[in-house]
């Protein structure tokens, strides 16, 4: 869309005057600091309701129960939290998943190739599916959302296609459970699966504010012609980033895989807006620029903790989604009331 | 009249006074699910239990339901009732049931495991080549048929095709069958497909549809064609399945007794809470049912409108 | 390196230009133009608005590409592909149109590509804000390195910008217009730097409709018309006179100005305690029916604020207005619309313009309903009439009324937000720096414009930092500073002292800190400008 | 020293610059008609090929069977392309539709309402849909992702409770099918919906085209703030935009069920990005400010032929998804190229 010889517009469709970063300097960062915790506040009020609410809510168990569910949606959000700061977007993550976690399958269960081979190449291959999204936007400058729903459709087939429609299962290698479910602290029941999220939330925190990928991310996101005029390869640029949400793409598929033991070929469809969901409710605007890891693992919790909560308190399913959807805009609205404050 | 009945408001506990059977299901919305959860409430209602029905959105999403199996966990039922998309995939659940001793119900389809304490489930399987029998006779054992089937990874979508498909290979050498297509079990995108086989093969003389939204799917598509003299052989039941029946535009389906499944659930968890022995399969039957026999009362109880 | 074919007395030119032609689709912008740029000086370059000037500078850093034509660096041949090489060459530009990152800080901004590491590839934040104090420091500028630029006012990512090109090791300085946005202070404090930028192996390119500018900080002005080179002068051996008769190649009448004042004229507009969170403070004046009445004041006096007030695009916290005698409420611009109010902001690519839209349609939206609908449906053909004789009235250089807006030159751009709100017929009109960009034929077309206006009976506010506009087209003068209304002066009595002694009056605090104003002005959020960097 | 007020000056005489009818006006306009009728090309393309694959591709039947096919995302695309022009998205679209079938269902089946009143019923629960949509963008300024996420959430509770879970059938209203399938036409084969969706797009194009409020469309999707600062009431022009998306979610609705003879409470979810994917395809940008009619008409029409054709080709079904999603990409990049030529 915007080569650099498009002339020099600098700003695009005139996104609606929101936020404004207040008062800044050191009162400024300090408020700003509190801002980001109280976007903590819409979650921890939510959760405060079910625990008084249901006495199974607040339980060791459960609590790990609901961090565990978090694990999937959570890694596909971090990866795709940096496409939408560009101001893109991935709809190939859910069906991507699933083509990932059949590679997975096939790297070790029919070709037995050891573990950790397998699983790298699972991740790789996932990255190489983000690195032909990246192509097809960067440079053939293909709108991302076509672009990712045809990775979608493509995905979801070639899924099937190497699976011959059939789950692959991992019965053979019990340390591929273990990646999930295994408890890597000794003696405590805590299962690795939310270990390996933390770490890959720190690992994104530390991507996008300490490098010059999150830099360029936030850049692109801003003014793409600028950043572009500023001698910055958006394209190369852009292609890591896709690249890099394809790496989190395989690595959910390795993780949804070691969960259920097995490789689900049809599996998927519909994460992507869940995990694009949790992206938005964390505050990170669609219109790029804008967002935080933080904001993102916050806003995953939020659906997690919502779906568990509605179901351990017995909620009747149809009525689980309408409270679901209200509680969100609920949440969303105090959010910006807040921002809008301050 | 699903969000009364026993699930009822008592939200906290897990104890209480009545005995709390919580139940995963395979889907929530589709009528044969529905049909489930009736006949468990009815039978709850009656035995004086109380239970919660859930289940994913499709029959693909394995990952939500293991959570959903999990979150049942926690809050500590008497008993679980489980129809499993994928059990192995629910296998470290089960055992932590079993830890909690909790009794588990599978009920559908088999699990992979010994862990529950009976089976009420259908061989689909044989209930599709049942299907494909009577598909063979309404066709005098020649001419060309098609397949919509409803997921092609699901275990009911892969028994319901390959009995189907099985069947016709061994004992149908005059029939000619084409690659199954898929609808998801959406009435219009299987209405869609089924159009399109007919456009490709005007020579097309029966089609079978592997579940109530596929089947009602392959009606709509046939009927929309104006083309006469398809036969049309189905699965489930539901009000348009039976119409279509009545009138003649399906020549009859294959039915389980879903309400039956139901029924024959909670009572296996009763017993089972009570410590009571009991078979380890309990059979919940298929039919086939024609204009023939449709207003007989052993059929009409098993169908759902 | 081919000297022979350079003809310059001084020896070689830092920059030069040869033959260069470059057209757009229906638009022939260059023809064969010529340009020299000699070491140690600064060119000025002018022309009428769309006379060539920012595509020049573009096909200079590589945005554009020359259709023909060639480029020389100290005598050798330049090929620029892209703006990237151009700054390693030593070019170095500021766009008419901003190119800032809007959600970064000044610091990130200005380094952009360049950050300071630790190791390749993690950024070394404390470093960069470092090096960015620096520079600030040796520019004498007042930016905050860790601000977000969003937050900063028009001025001062002004500043950035020039802040941003002078960091790169520049050779070839190109400025498009960089004190549009800028007050008197900041435009000598700009010239100053301009001055220390300039030495024996520099050089430096300056684009400005401001003559008094060009006279003050150039060597030499080349003239552009049409697409077509004119003619180079010395500056100190010509007036601005013949420049400006160079440029425009036509007679402009520039006498213009308002009738004497009418005090006994109704009032039509009364404010009272106007005051907002961010920065009013009790802002009371009246506006009379066919007056023009001017808002003074330095960058950030709240001037556009008070605008923005009253036609209901701000919250405002307390304050009444009155309206032919009655009291109003505005909540938002459609409510003052209704009420005959109408704003023309002084940010034309982010509050003005639908860039991606036609001329046509540009012109046509604020009178849509009124002027060129019947029952919902458009009147087509009356709005493609009544769009043609605006681009006439207003000489809009353009292809069509079907050019899309982002494909006029600057100054076209705002001439097309001016000619919006000339057709809907507002009683009240408040125009928020409405030449900015213009070029000095068109002023005068403007200026005649809101006299009429103002014979016809419609008010109008006129928002300017142009002291000398102000003076020459006010009725009376409303000078402001930080939030509040510190001076009410009649045509006869105001003068650039008397205004600006009002307008750096500190209102609470004691006299002897408005020496300090200037450059240093309290910034306080404004929505405004909280979200993407607009352009001035 | 010069003020602006330069003064009076004489120079040679140059004509002032007015408009210049240069290559544009009549040639220009030409070519932008010609552009568009190319964007037709990659359906005629996809069409002949089909049509040369398969001898069972170009009959009748199959033809108004595409047709047929391409009714409800149709109409679903028709009404997002306002949305999507305003720079807005909408995910209600499909669980939404679904909720209609079902309340269009309560009106004449269960409350017994007559035939017409009805539909009407319906449509306009479609339209406070959208109306509800609209008010949470516009007056509480949530993003519309999140607003109609939590709208598509709320819809697909809400069809089923209202529903009791069950599809309501329309047995005994047969004018009610006769909306979808009925031959108006007489003696013609040629259905009713097929007709309506015709219909439905010539206002739609009249309401883009013609009206203020395709106007305000644009303008919003341009350049929000320039558009209110205009004394437009952004506010207002949004909502009904929503509204108006909101009543053809209705329509799709009343369509589906009227065909299906049943109002399906389940069905819907995966609509939406199907139907998003028509107008997108179709060239609208989600950027806002560009799109049109025609446009999403093309889109849905490829989508639905490629959907045929590769069925009637008897491509099997996991390769059907690898080949859309390829076709689509080569599909929107052909027509990127040709646009960015001209
Ligand atoms: N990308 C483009 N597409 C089409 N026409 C263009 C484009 N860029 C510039 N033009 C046209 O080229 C001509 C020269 O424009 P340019 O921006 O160089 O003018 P300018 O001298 O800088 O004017 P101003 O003083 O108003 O900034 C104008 O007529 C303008 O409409
Ligand atoms: N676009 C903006 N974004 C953020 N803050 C702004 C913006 N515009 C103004 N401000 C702040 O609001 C205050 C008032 O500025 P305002 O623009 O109203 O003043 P002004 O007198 O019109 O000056 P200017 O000529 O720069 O427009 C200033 O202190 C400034 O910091
Ligand atoms: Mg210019
Ligand atoms: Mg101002």
């Amino acid at each position: 869309m915007t080569t650099p010889s498009a002339g020099t517009i600098t700003s695009p469709a005139s996104p609606p005057p929101t936020e404004q970063p207040a008062n800044e300097g050191l009162t400024g960062r300090l408020r700003s600091r509190l801002q980001q915790f109280l976007a903590f506040a819409s979650l921890i009020v939510i959760f405060a309701v079910f625990a008084i609410a249901s006495p199974n809510f607040l339980t060791y168990g459960n609590v790990t129960a609901i961090l565990f569910s978090t694990v999937v949606i959570g890694t596909l959000a971090l990866g795709t939290t940096f496409v939408i700061i560009t101001g893109g977007i991935d709809l190939s993550l859910g069906t991507g998943m699933a083509l990932c976690a059949v590679m997975s399958g096939v790297f070790i269960v029919n070709m037995d190739l050891p573990l950790g081979v397998g699983v790298l190449g699972a991740i790789l291959f996932g990255g190489l599916l983000g690195f032909v999204n990246g192509v097809n936007i960067a440079i053939l400058k293909i709108p991302p959302f076509i672009a990712t729903l045809a990775m979608m459709l493509v995905a979801q087939g070639l899924a099937l296609v190497v699976s011959h429609s059939a789950p692959i299962y991992f019965n053979d290698t019990p340390g591929y459970f273990a990646i999930s479910t295994g408890n890597l602290i000794p003696g405590v029941q805590f299962p690795n699966a939310v270990l390996i999220l933390a770490v890959l939330a720190v690992i994104s925190g530390i991507l996008l504010n300490k490098t010059i990928l999150g830099r360029y991310t936030y850049s692109i996101g801003s003014n793409e012609e600028a950043t572009s005029l500023s001698g910055i390869s958006v394209r190369k640029w852009k292609i890591i980033v896709y690249t890099l949400a394809g790496l989190f793409i395989g690595m959910a598929g390795v993780l949804i895989s070691a969960r259920l033991g097995s490789a689900q070929p049809a599996t998927g469809a519909g994460y992507e807006l869940q995990a694009i969901a949790a992206v938005v409710i964390g505050g990170t605007s669609l219109a790029g620029g804008k967002g935080s890891i933080v904001g993102t693992i916050i806003g995953a919790l939020i659906i997690s903790v919502l779906n568990n909560g509605l179901q351990i308190m017995s909620i009747p399913q149809e009525w689980q989604n309408v409270i679901l959807g209200c509680v969100i805009l609920v949440a969303v609205y105090a959010d910006m009331l807040r921002k809008r404050e301050s | 009249a699903c969000n009364s009945s026993s699930g009822g408001t008592s939200t906290a506990s897990g104890g209480g006074d009545k005995p709390y059977i919580a139940i995963v299901s395979k889907g929530f919305q589709h009528q044969f699910w529905q049909a489930v959860k009736k006949g468990a409430e009815e039978e709850a209602a009656k035995q004086g239990a109380r239970i919660t029905f859930e289940g994913p959105a499709t029959e693909a999403d394995v990952e939500a339901q293991v959570t959903m199996l999990t979150n049942a966990l926690a809050k500590k039922p008497a008993a679980i009732g489980f129809a499993a998309l994928d059990s192995k995939a629910a296998a470290p659940l089960l055992q932590q049931a079993k830890s909690a001793k909790i009794p588990v119900i599978a009920f559908d389809s088999g699990v992979d495991s010994d862990i529950p304490v009976t089976t009420a489930s259908t061989d689909n399987k044989a209930a599709a080549a049942e299907a494909a029998k009577h598909m063979s006779d309404l066709l005098g054992g020649k001419g060309k048929v098609a397949l919509v089937v409803h997921d092609q990874t699901s275990r009911s979508g892969i028994d319901r095709r390959d009995g189907f498909l099985e069947w016709m290979k061994a004992n149908a050498p005059g029939i000619t069958v084409l690659p199954p297509q898929y609808g998801g079990g959406d009435q219009a995108k299987s209405a869609d497909i089924t159009k399109s086989i007919i456009a490709a093969n005007p020579d097309i003389a029966g089609i079978y549809g592997s579940n109530e939204g596929s089947a009602i799917g392959v009606i709509k598509g046939v009927e929309e064609s104006g083309k006469k003299g398809i036969k049309i052989v189905g699965f489930d039941s539901g009000k348009a399945q039976i119409d279509a029946i009545k009138n003649g535009t399906m020549a009859g389906a294959i039915t389980q007794n879903p309400i039956g499944i139901g029924q024959q659930l909670v009572i296996a968890a009763m017993k089972a809470i009570k410590g009571e022995n009991q078979p380890k399969v309990i059979d919940t039957g298929f039919y086939w049912y024609d204009k023939t026999n449709i207003d007989k009362p052993e059929i009409a109880a098993v169908l759902y409108q | 390196m081919d000297v022979a074919q350079v003809p310059s007395q001084r020896g070689v030119p830092l920059l030069r230009a040869e033959g260069v032609s470059k057209s757009f689709p229906g638009v022939r912008a260059l023809s064969d133009v010529h340009l020299d740029l000699r070491h140690n000086e600064v060119l000025g370059l002018v022309g009428e608005n769309g006379a060539g000037k920012s595509t020049l500078m573009k096909l200079l850093s590589g945005i554009y590409t020359a259709d023909e034509g060639e480029f020389y660096l100290n005598g050798e041949r330049l090929e620029v592909t892209g703006p990237k090489q151009a700054q390693e060459l030593g070019i170095s530009i500021i766009h008419q149109e901003f190119n800032l990152m809007p959600d970064l800080t000044v610091a990130q901004n200005i380094f952009i590509g360049r950050e300071p590491r630790s190791g390749r590839f993690f950024l070394n934040e404390r470093g960069l804000n470092a090096r960015a104090m620096e520079l600030i420091e040796r520019l004498q500028l007042s930016l905050d390195p860790t601000r977000t630029v969003a937050s900063l006012t028009v001025a001062k990512q002004q500043m950035v910008e020039i802040a941003k090109a002078l960091s790169y090791d520049a050779k070839v300085l190109i400025m498009d217009e960089p004190t549009a946005a800028l007050n008197e202070t900041e435009v000598a404090a700009l010239h100053d730097l301009i001055r220390r930028f300039k030495r024996p192996d520099t050089g430096a390119i300056y684009i400005s409709h401001r003559m008094d500018e060009l006279k003050a900080i150039t060597d030499r002005v080349t003239v552009l018309r049409d697409g077509q080179y004119v003619g180079t002068v010395d500056t100190a051996r010509t007036t601005m006179k013949e420049v400006i008769s160079l440029m425009v190649g036509r007679t402009i009448v520039g006498d213009a100005k308002p009738e004497g004042v009418r005090e006994e004229r109704e009032v039509l507009l009364e404010v009272r305690g106007l005051s907002t969170k961010a920065l009013l403070k009790d802002v009371s004046f009246d506006l009379r029916k066919g007056e023009i009445l001017g808002f003074a004041g330095l960058m950030g006096a709240g001037r556009t604020e008070v605008a923005r007030a009253i036609v209901g695009a701000d919250k405002v916290d307390s304050g009444t207005i009155t309206l032919r005698g009655e009291r109003v409420s505005i909540r938002n611009p459609a409510d003052a619309a209704k009420h005959r109010i109408g704003y023309l902001s002084e940010d034309r690519k982010q509050f003005g313009l639908l860039l991606e839209q036609d001329v046509n349609a540009n012109i046509a939206l604020s009178s849509l309903r009124d002027l060129f609908s019947s029952f919902g449906f458009m009147r087509d053909k009356t709005m493609r009439a009544r769009s043609r004789q605006s681009v006439s009235a207003l000489r809009i250089k353009t292809p069509s009324i079907h050019q899309t807006a982002k494909n006029l030159s600057g100054g076209n751009q705002q001439k097309v937000v001016i000619a919006k709100w000339l057709l809907r017929d507002c009683d009240i009109l408040i125009f928020d720096e409405p030449t900015r960009g213009i070029d000095v034929g068109a002023k005068e077309e403007i200026y005649r414009l809101l006299n009429e206006l103002a014979q016809q009976g419609k008010s109008i506010i006129m928002i300017s930092s142009e002291l000398p506009e102000i003076l020459r087209m006010s009725h009376r003068i409303v000078v402001m500073s930080e939030g509040r209304i510190t001076g009410m002066l009649s045509a006869e009595e105001a003068t650039q002292e008397s205004v600006m002694h009002y307008a750096t009056l500190r209102p609470d605090e004691n006299p002897a800190d408005a020496a300090e104003l200037g450059l240093d002005e309290i910034e306080t959020p404004h929505p405004q400008t909280a979200e993407k960097a607009g352009e001035r």
